[in-house]
């Protein structure tokens, strides 16, 4: 029973929203969905965020190493919460929205949260330069296709390009790997992305048919009777 | 400039280089800053949750006599109270309801979303003449009409790639190979003016290097 | 997919109605043009013609669309400068809309639906505007079926039906074949490296919520990957960004654990919530990397900019990493730095794959006959194309036609 | 932590304090300098390659400190790229330089600040030729963030030319609107009335009482628009909508892994013109005649692909380099 009426719910509710498609009247359900869904990830937050709290609360009390950064994140937790909650510092009170500039709230977004998302954000430039001198290498043919690429459309967005391949004559002028570049851009690679888009559909219709029949379950956990 | 703007310039660029210090390697720095965003983010969300959901998308929505469909987020409510039931062990068991429900709902939006806008759409962008226009042009049709059909093959489950459809599928695999080393070159570039953006601030707006 | 039109005349209405002034102004000046046709130096154009007004069909009632014949003066560096729509309720005309000039439908979506309506178009121009004859009154009704989506019901029926033969069919024992995914190959040998070296699994579902598929997705291969964990009792190590995802992935794991008779070896610690934020989960995620240094490396599920982020970390600590996304833009990177990917499709099939069940084997030779249609389709459809462009014959043009008709989503 | 691990950490800590107390303000290498640091970058190159020759292959850190110098340095060199202006950037620029004084042009700033080192310097460009020429400039933006953005841009105008703050006037000259939620669905309202999207500009002064906006109800009372955007919604729901329906004449300024998809647009006319990436800012800042950020960030950027190139092709001499070793 406790779990055959899951199974029944993910059957009812997945068959209903994919016919809501074809009966215009029942088109805005899957929008009523969202707001579900918005709802439910509040009190879902109830248990992720009373986890966080409890395994770093966990590391202070017993002092496990590194017990230190956890008074910094619980404080940082409840320093926010607090300044969001009471819209500490906003210009227009409780009335204001709790973004509004001059806020508590807002501050710290601006001081801590932005620069530490743009600087981890940032670090790709570094790692997208580390990962092509690692993963470009002819090791073999599939490997050699992705360096070739790789390399023209790199070199293609540079003057580099235009200077090295300016002596081939204008009937030939794909060659030039500027235009090269543009063409492995709308032709090649839009055929591989063509493809990737289908069967990624074609995926997602067996996976979601799966589950809507209960084929696939694991995911309901254990039937404890 | 005013005493807490210089500091707030401080602290933020104390926090970039924090965070900058992980490509060297793990340290007491980095896992401080580490430490001040997951607590400080997770707040965030918090909040947010709390103001955008329960209150705009909840709250107000119920408490506005003029609405319509006011059971809408009531739906949603019970659903919310049925997943803390997991903090009890006897009645856990109801959390699996709104569980089965998202799931439900998520496998049925998506099948058709991804079914028309991956599906259909391409599949109906790729029926195009193939003999028209330049020399050239007849070889890209070609090739992309090609390269879709053998990308194809590549993702066929249930038929071993040998023969013909082997060698279809190894075309495949090229085609792919081509699309990720194409789109990885084309973004090397925007990745790098991320980077940009910092070491202006860091040596413009902090150390006033930079005009 | 189509999403509900926003109630558009619920917007500010009061605001709307101060803005029709000029409007209702201008018509009269246009109307008292008419009559006289003196107060411009300009002699005033053709009227549109042929006005008609009609429901848009296959809505909840929310649309009546209107369309008319051109102005005969719209031409370049004709007088016309556009048009301009009007709708009555009852006897007064108000303008619900100005359009460009050579524009000659419009949609009307500010109505009520079973309201009788009346439009007339007006052709602008420098000084005045003249007015088409008024259409007679139509109404927006709902439709129940929208039969515009028949070919979608048609071609949906058809593949999804595929899928569930093969499911029943498998389940009747009949044997099938399905090709080896070195990714998914692969998964074993990498649960066996961490049982070698003592260290622990690192899972990362992605950071999207349990909305998306491919967190699901995620999710069914960790119910496999689980069970081997249980088997082994190797330490798995779960930092998620969502906390529905960490619910979901808790039972899972639970199922896994009490699956292999192992209850007690299982502890809700192996799966925590870290933060919401995509780059302070990122963060943390690299900081559980290199200082637990874990044998193997997961990702499966969506993932954006941190694809990269989080490959090269793993990639530093020298672990064997496995991902997989649906998402196009982050697969070159994966490719790039990981040992193994699930490209898109191959994401969906892992569980089934992994679950070496007949009936979700079978799920997998139904999504084949997709394929199947997708590719006859794409080459039907470009011979057709290529010979009705090359006049060789009716029956190629009509073909082509069909194949357009077929799979084209009309919305 | 390893001593000399905390002396590298000391040495970092004291330069910077060095920087922020002592340095001049600001830095410029002389040109010979400038050509100095290249051709030490140069050798270093050849430097790293030789040794991959010999077998000694170098760790990821020293591609970091490769990119790192190679994106900090032209901060502070004098060089100019020779840029060739594509036509794309000289069209957008006629269609604003057309435009005669007084002219009304909405700005939508439509990203945030990852995209603002590409973005950012084609906003500023745009704002200093307004106000320089007598334009007026409605800003509004889609995405949350936008309308901060166009107040940098604002404030760095009047920080180059400070006679500007005192005659443009807020309300007068320029106005910012703030940010809509709704996406297209914004901008398809604007068709009807910006008031409608807009009630109160972004400081909550309602929109009759604002001198610029009293004749202005929808598109057909400005003269030309310029959208920033680095996604969605951007240039396309822009085009889709604005120029679709309403004949909005637009110009888009794009991220570069944005364009592609803007350039059909282009092509078809329904654009008139387009900024692409931070070439394309490059480009607009060279027309203007305003050497900014860009010109700096073009070099940087370049120097950064430039290095990215070269460690792909000492990856793979690396690489064969390691296969001969197996086979001996």
């Amino acid at each position: 029973m406790k779990r055959r009426i899951p199974l029944l719910i993910t059957f009812v509710v997945g068959s209903v929203l994919i016919l809501s498609v074809f009966f215009p009247p029942a088109e805005s359900w899957g929008e009523d969905f969202s707001i579900f869904f918005d709802i439910i990830a509040v009190f879902a937050f109830f248990l992720g965020g009373g986890n966080l709290v409890r395994i770093h609360g966990k590391k202070l009390f017993t002092r496990k190493s590194d017990w230190g950064f956890s008074v910094v994140t619980l404080a940082g937790f409840f320093v926010m919460l607090l300044a969001g909650l009471f819209k500490v510092g906003n210009p227009a009170g409780m009335a204001g929205d709790v973004t509004a500039a001059g806020s508590f709230f807002q501050m710290l977004y601006e001081w801590i949260f932005n620069p530490l998302g743009a600087s981890m954000y940032a670090l790709l430039a570094f790692y997208v330069a580390s990962a092509s001198y690692r993963a470009f290498r002819a090791k073999n043919v599939d490997a050699t296709i992705l360096l070739v690429a790789a390399f023209i459309i790199l070199l293609g967005r540079t003057p580099l390009g235009m200077y090295a391949t300016a002596w081939i004559p204008d009937s030939f002028s794909i060659l030039q790997i500027p235009n090269l570049a543009i063409w492995i851009m709308t032709s090649p690679n839009m055929a591989g992305q063509r493809a990737i888009m289908i069967g990624i559909a074609l995926g997602v219709v067996s996976m979601s048919l799966r589950l809507i029949l209960g084929v696939e379950r694991t995911y309901l956990g254990v039937d404890s009777e | 400039m005013g005493f807490w703007e210089i500091f707030g310039v401080w602290l933020a660029a104390l926090l970039t280089l924090g965070i900058i210090s992980f490509l060297y390697r793990d340290n007491a720095f980095y896992k401080a800053c580490e430490a001040i965003f997951v607590g400080i983010s997770a707040g965030y969300w918090a909040i947010t949750y709390f103001w955008d959901n329960l209150y705009r998308k909840f709250y107000l929505q119920v408490s506005d006599p003029a609405g319509t469909e006011k059971y809408v987020p009531w739906i949603g409510f019970v659903l919310g109270i049925l997943m803390l039931t997991r903090l009890f062990k006897k009645i856990g068991w109801l959390s699996r309801w709104p569980l089965a429900f998202i799931i439900g709902a998520t496998a049925g939006l998506y099948m058709m979303t991804y079914f028309v806008s991956n599906a259909m759409v391409q599949i109906s962008a790729s029926i195009l003449p193939v003999f028209e226009g330049s020399f050239g042009d007849i070889i890209t049709n070609l090739l992309v009409s090609g390269g879709t059909f053998c990308g194809l093959v590549y993702f066929f489950f249930s038929k071993e790639h040998k023969g013909v459809f082997g060698g279809a599928a190894r075309v495949g695999i090229w085609v792919l190979m081509l699309t990720f080393g194409a789109s990885f070159g084309y973004t090397v570039m925007s990745r790098m003016s991320l980077m940009l953006g910092r070491l202006d601030f860091l040596f413009g707006d902090w150390l006033k290097l930079i005009k | 997919m189509r999403s509900r039109r926003p109630p558009i005349a619920a917007f500010v209405p009061s605001l709307f109605i101060l803005n029709l002034i000029p409007f209702i102004f201008l018509t009269a000046v246009a109307q008292s043009d008419l009559g006289t046709g003196e107060s411009t130096a300009m002699v005033s154009p053709e009227p549109p013609t042929g006005v008609i007004a009609l429901d848009h069909v296959y809505d909840c009632g929310e649309m009546i669309d209107i369309s008319w014949t051109l102005s005969a003066a719209d031409t370049a560096g004709g007088p016309v400068t556009g048009y301009e729509i009007f709708r009555a309720e009852a006897d007064s005309f108000v303008s619900v809309s100005v359009l460009p000039l050579g524009t000659n439908t419009y949609s009307d979506e500010k109505i009520i639906a079973g309201t009788p309506y009346r439009y007339r178009v007006a052709a602008l121009y420098t000084g005045g505007a003249v007015l088409s004859e008024i259409t007679s009154p139509v109404s927006a009704g709902t439709e129940i079926i929208n039969w515009n989506l028949l070919n979608l019901f048609v071609i949906g029926l058809f593949v999804c039906g595929a899928v569930i033969y093969y499911i029943t069919h498998a389940k009747r024992g009949k044997k099938l074949f399905i090709r080896k995914i070195a990714g998914l190959e692969a998964i074993d040998e990498a649960i066996g490296r961490a049982t070698e070296m003592g260290r622990p699994i690192l899972f990362v579902p992605g950071i999207n919520d349990m909305d998306d598929v491919q967190t699901i997705a995620g999710i069914t291969i960790l119910g496999k990957v689980a069970q081997v964990v249980a088997a082994y009792d190797i330490k798995i190590n779960m930092p998620v960004s969502r906390s529905l995802v960490m619910t979901t992935a808790r039972e899972t794991i639970k199922e896994a654990y009490i699956g292999a008779g192992r209850p007690d070896a299982y502890n809700d610690d192996m799966v925590r919530y870290v933060t919401d934020e995509q780059f302070g989960y990122v963060a943390a995620v690299d900081g559980v990397m290199v200082r637990e240094k874990p044998a193997t490396c997961f990702y499966l599920g969506a993932f954006f900019a941190e694809s990269l982020i989080l490959a090269e970390t793993g990639n530093s600590i020298g672990a064997i990493q496995i991902a997989g996304t649906a998402q196009p833009a982050q697969l070159p990177f994966f490719v790039a730095a990981c040992d193994y990917t699930l490209i898109g499709e191959e994401l969906f099939a892992a569980s089934a794959y992994l679950s070496n069940e007949p009936k979700q084997l079978g799920s997998l030779k139904g999504q084949d006959v997709g394929k199947f249609v997708a590719m006859a389709a794409i080459i039907i459809g470009v011979i057709a194309a290529t010979l009705a462009e090359f006049g060789a014959g009716s029956f190629f043009v009509e073909l082509n036609d069909i194949m357009h008709k077929l799979f084209t989503v009309e919305n | 932590m390893k001593r000399t691990e905390l002396i590298v950490y000391f040495l970092i800590v004291a330069f910077l304090l060095a920087a922020y107390f002592f340095f001049p303000k600001p830095l410029n290498f002389s040109a010979a300098v400038s050509i100095i640091i290249v051709i030490i970058m140069a050798l270093a190159f050849i430097l790293v390659f030789v040794r991959t020759i010999q077998g000694h292959f170098i760790g990821r850190r020293m591609v970091f400190v490769f990119v790192g110098v190679a994106l900090l340095l032209p901060f502070f060199m004098q060089f100019k790229l020779p840029l060739q202006i594509s036509p794309e950037v000289r069209s957008a620029y006629d269609a604003l330089v057309n435009l005669p004084p007084g002219s009304r042009v909405l700005a939508s700033y439509d990203y945030d600040p990852p995209s603002a080192p590409e973005l950012q310097p084609m906003a500023d460009a745009f704002i200093k030729y307004c106000f320089d020429h007598d334009l007026k400039v409605i800003i509004m933006g889609l995405w949350p963030q936008g309308p901060q953005q166009a107040n940098l841009s604002i404030e760095a105008a009047f920080r180059e030319n400070p006679p500007l703050r005192n005659n443009i006037k807020y309300g007068v000259d320029y106005v910012n609107l703030g940010f809509q939620s709704g996406n297209e669905f914004v901008i398809l309202r604007m068709g009807e009335s910006f008031k409608a999207m807009f009630p109160t500009d972004l400081y909550n002064t309602p929109y009759d009482s604002i001198p610029l906006l009293k004749n202005i109800r929808n598109y057909s009372n400005v003269d030309m628009s310029f959208n920033f955007s680095a996604g969605r919604p951007g240039a396309v729901e822009w085009v889709q909508v604005a120029v679709d329906r309403y004949g909005l004449r637009i110009a888009s300024c794009n991220t570069a892994v944005q364009a592609p998809q803007v350039y059909p647009y282009l092509e078809s006319g329904q654009l008139l013109g387009l900024l692409g990436g931070m070439s394309g800012a490059a480009e607009f800042e060279d027309l203007t005649g305003k050497a900014g950020k860009a010109s700096t960030y073009i070099l940087s950027q370049s120097f950064a692909h430039v290095v990215v190139i070269l460690f792909i092709i000492i990856g793979n001499v690396a690489f064969f380099r390691e296969k001969r070793t197996k086979v001996d």
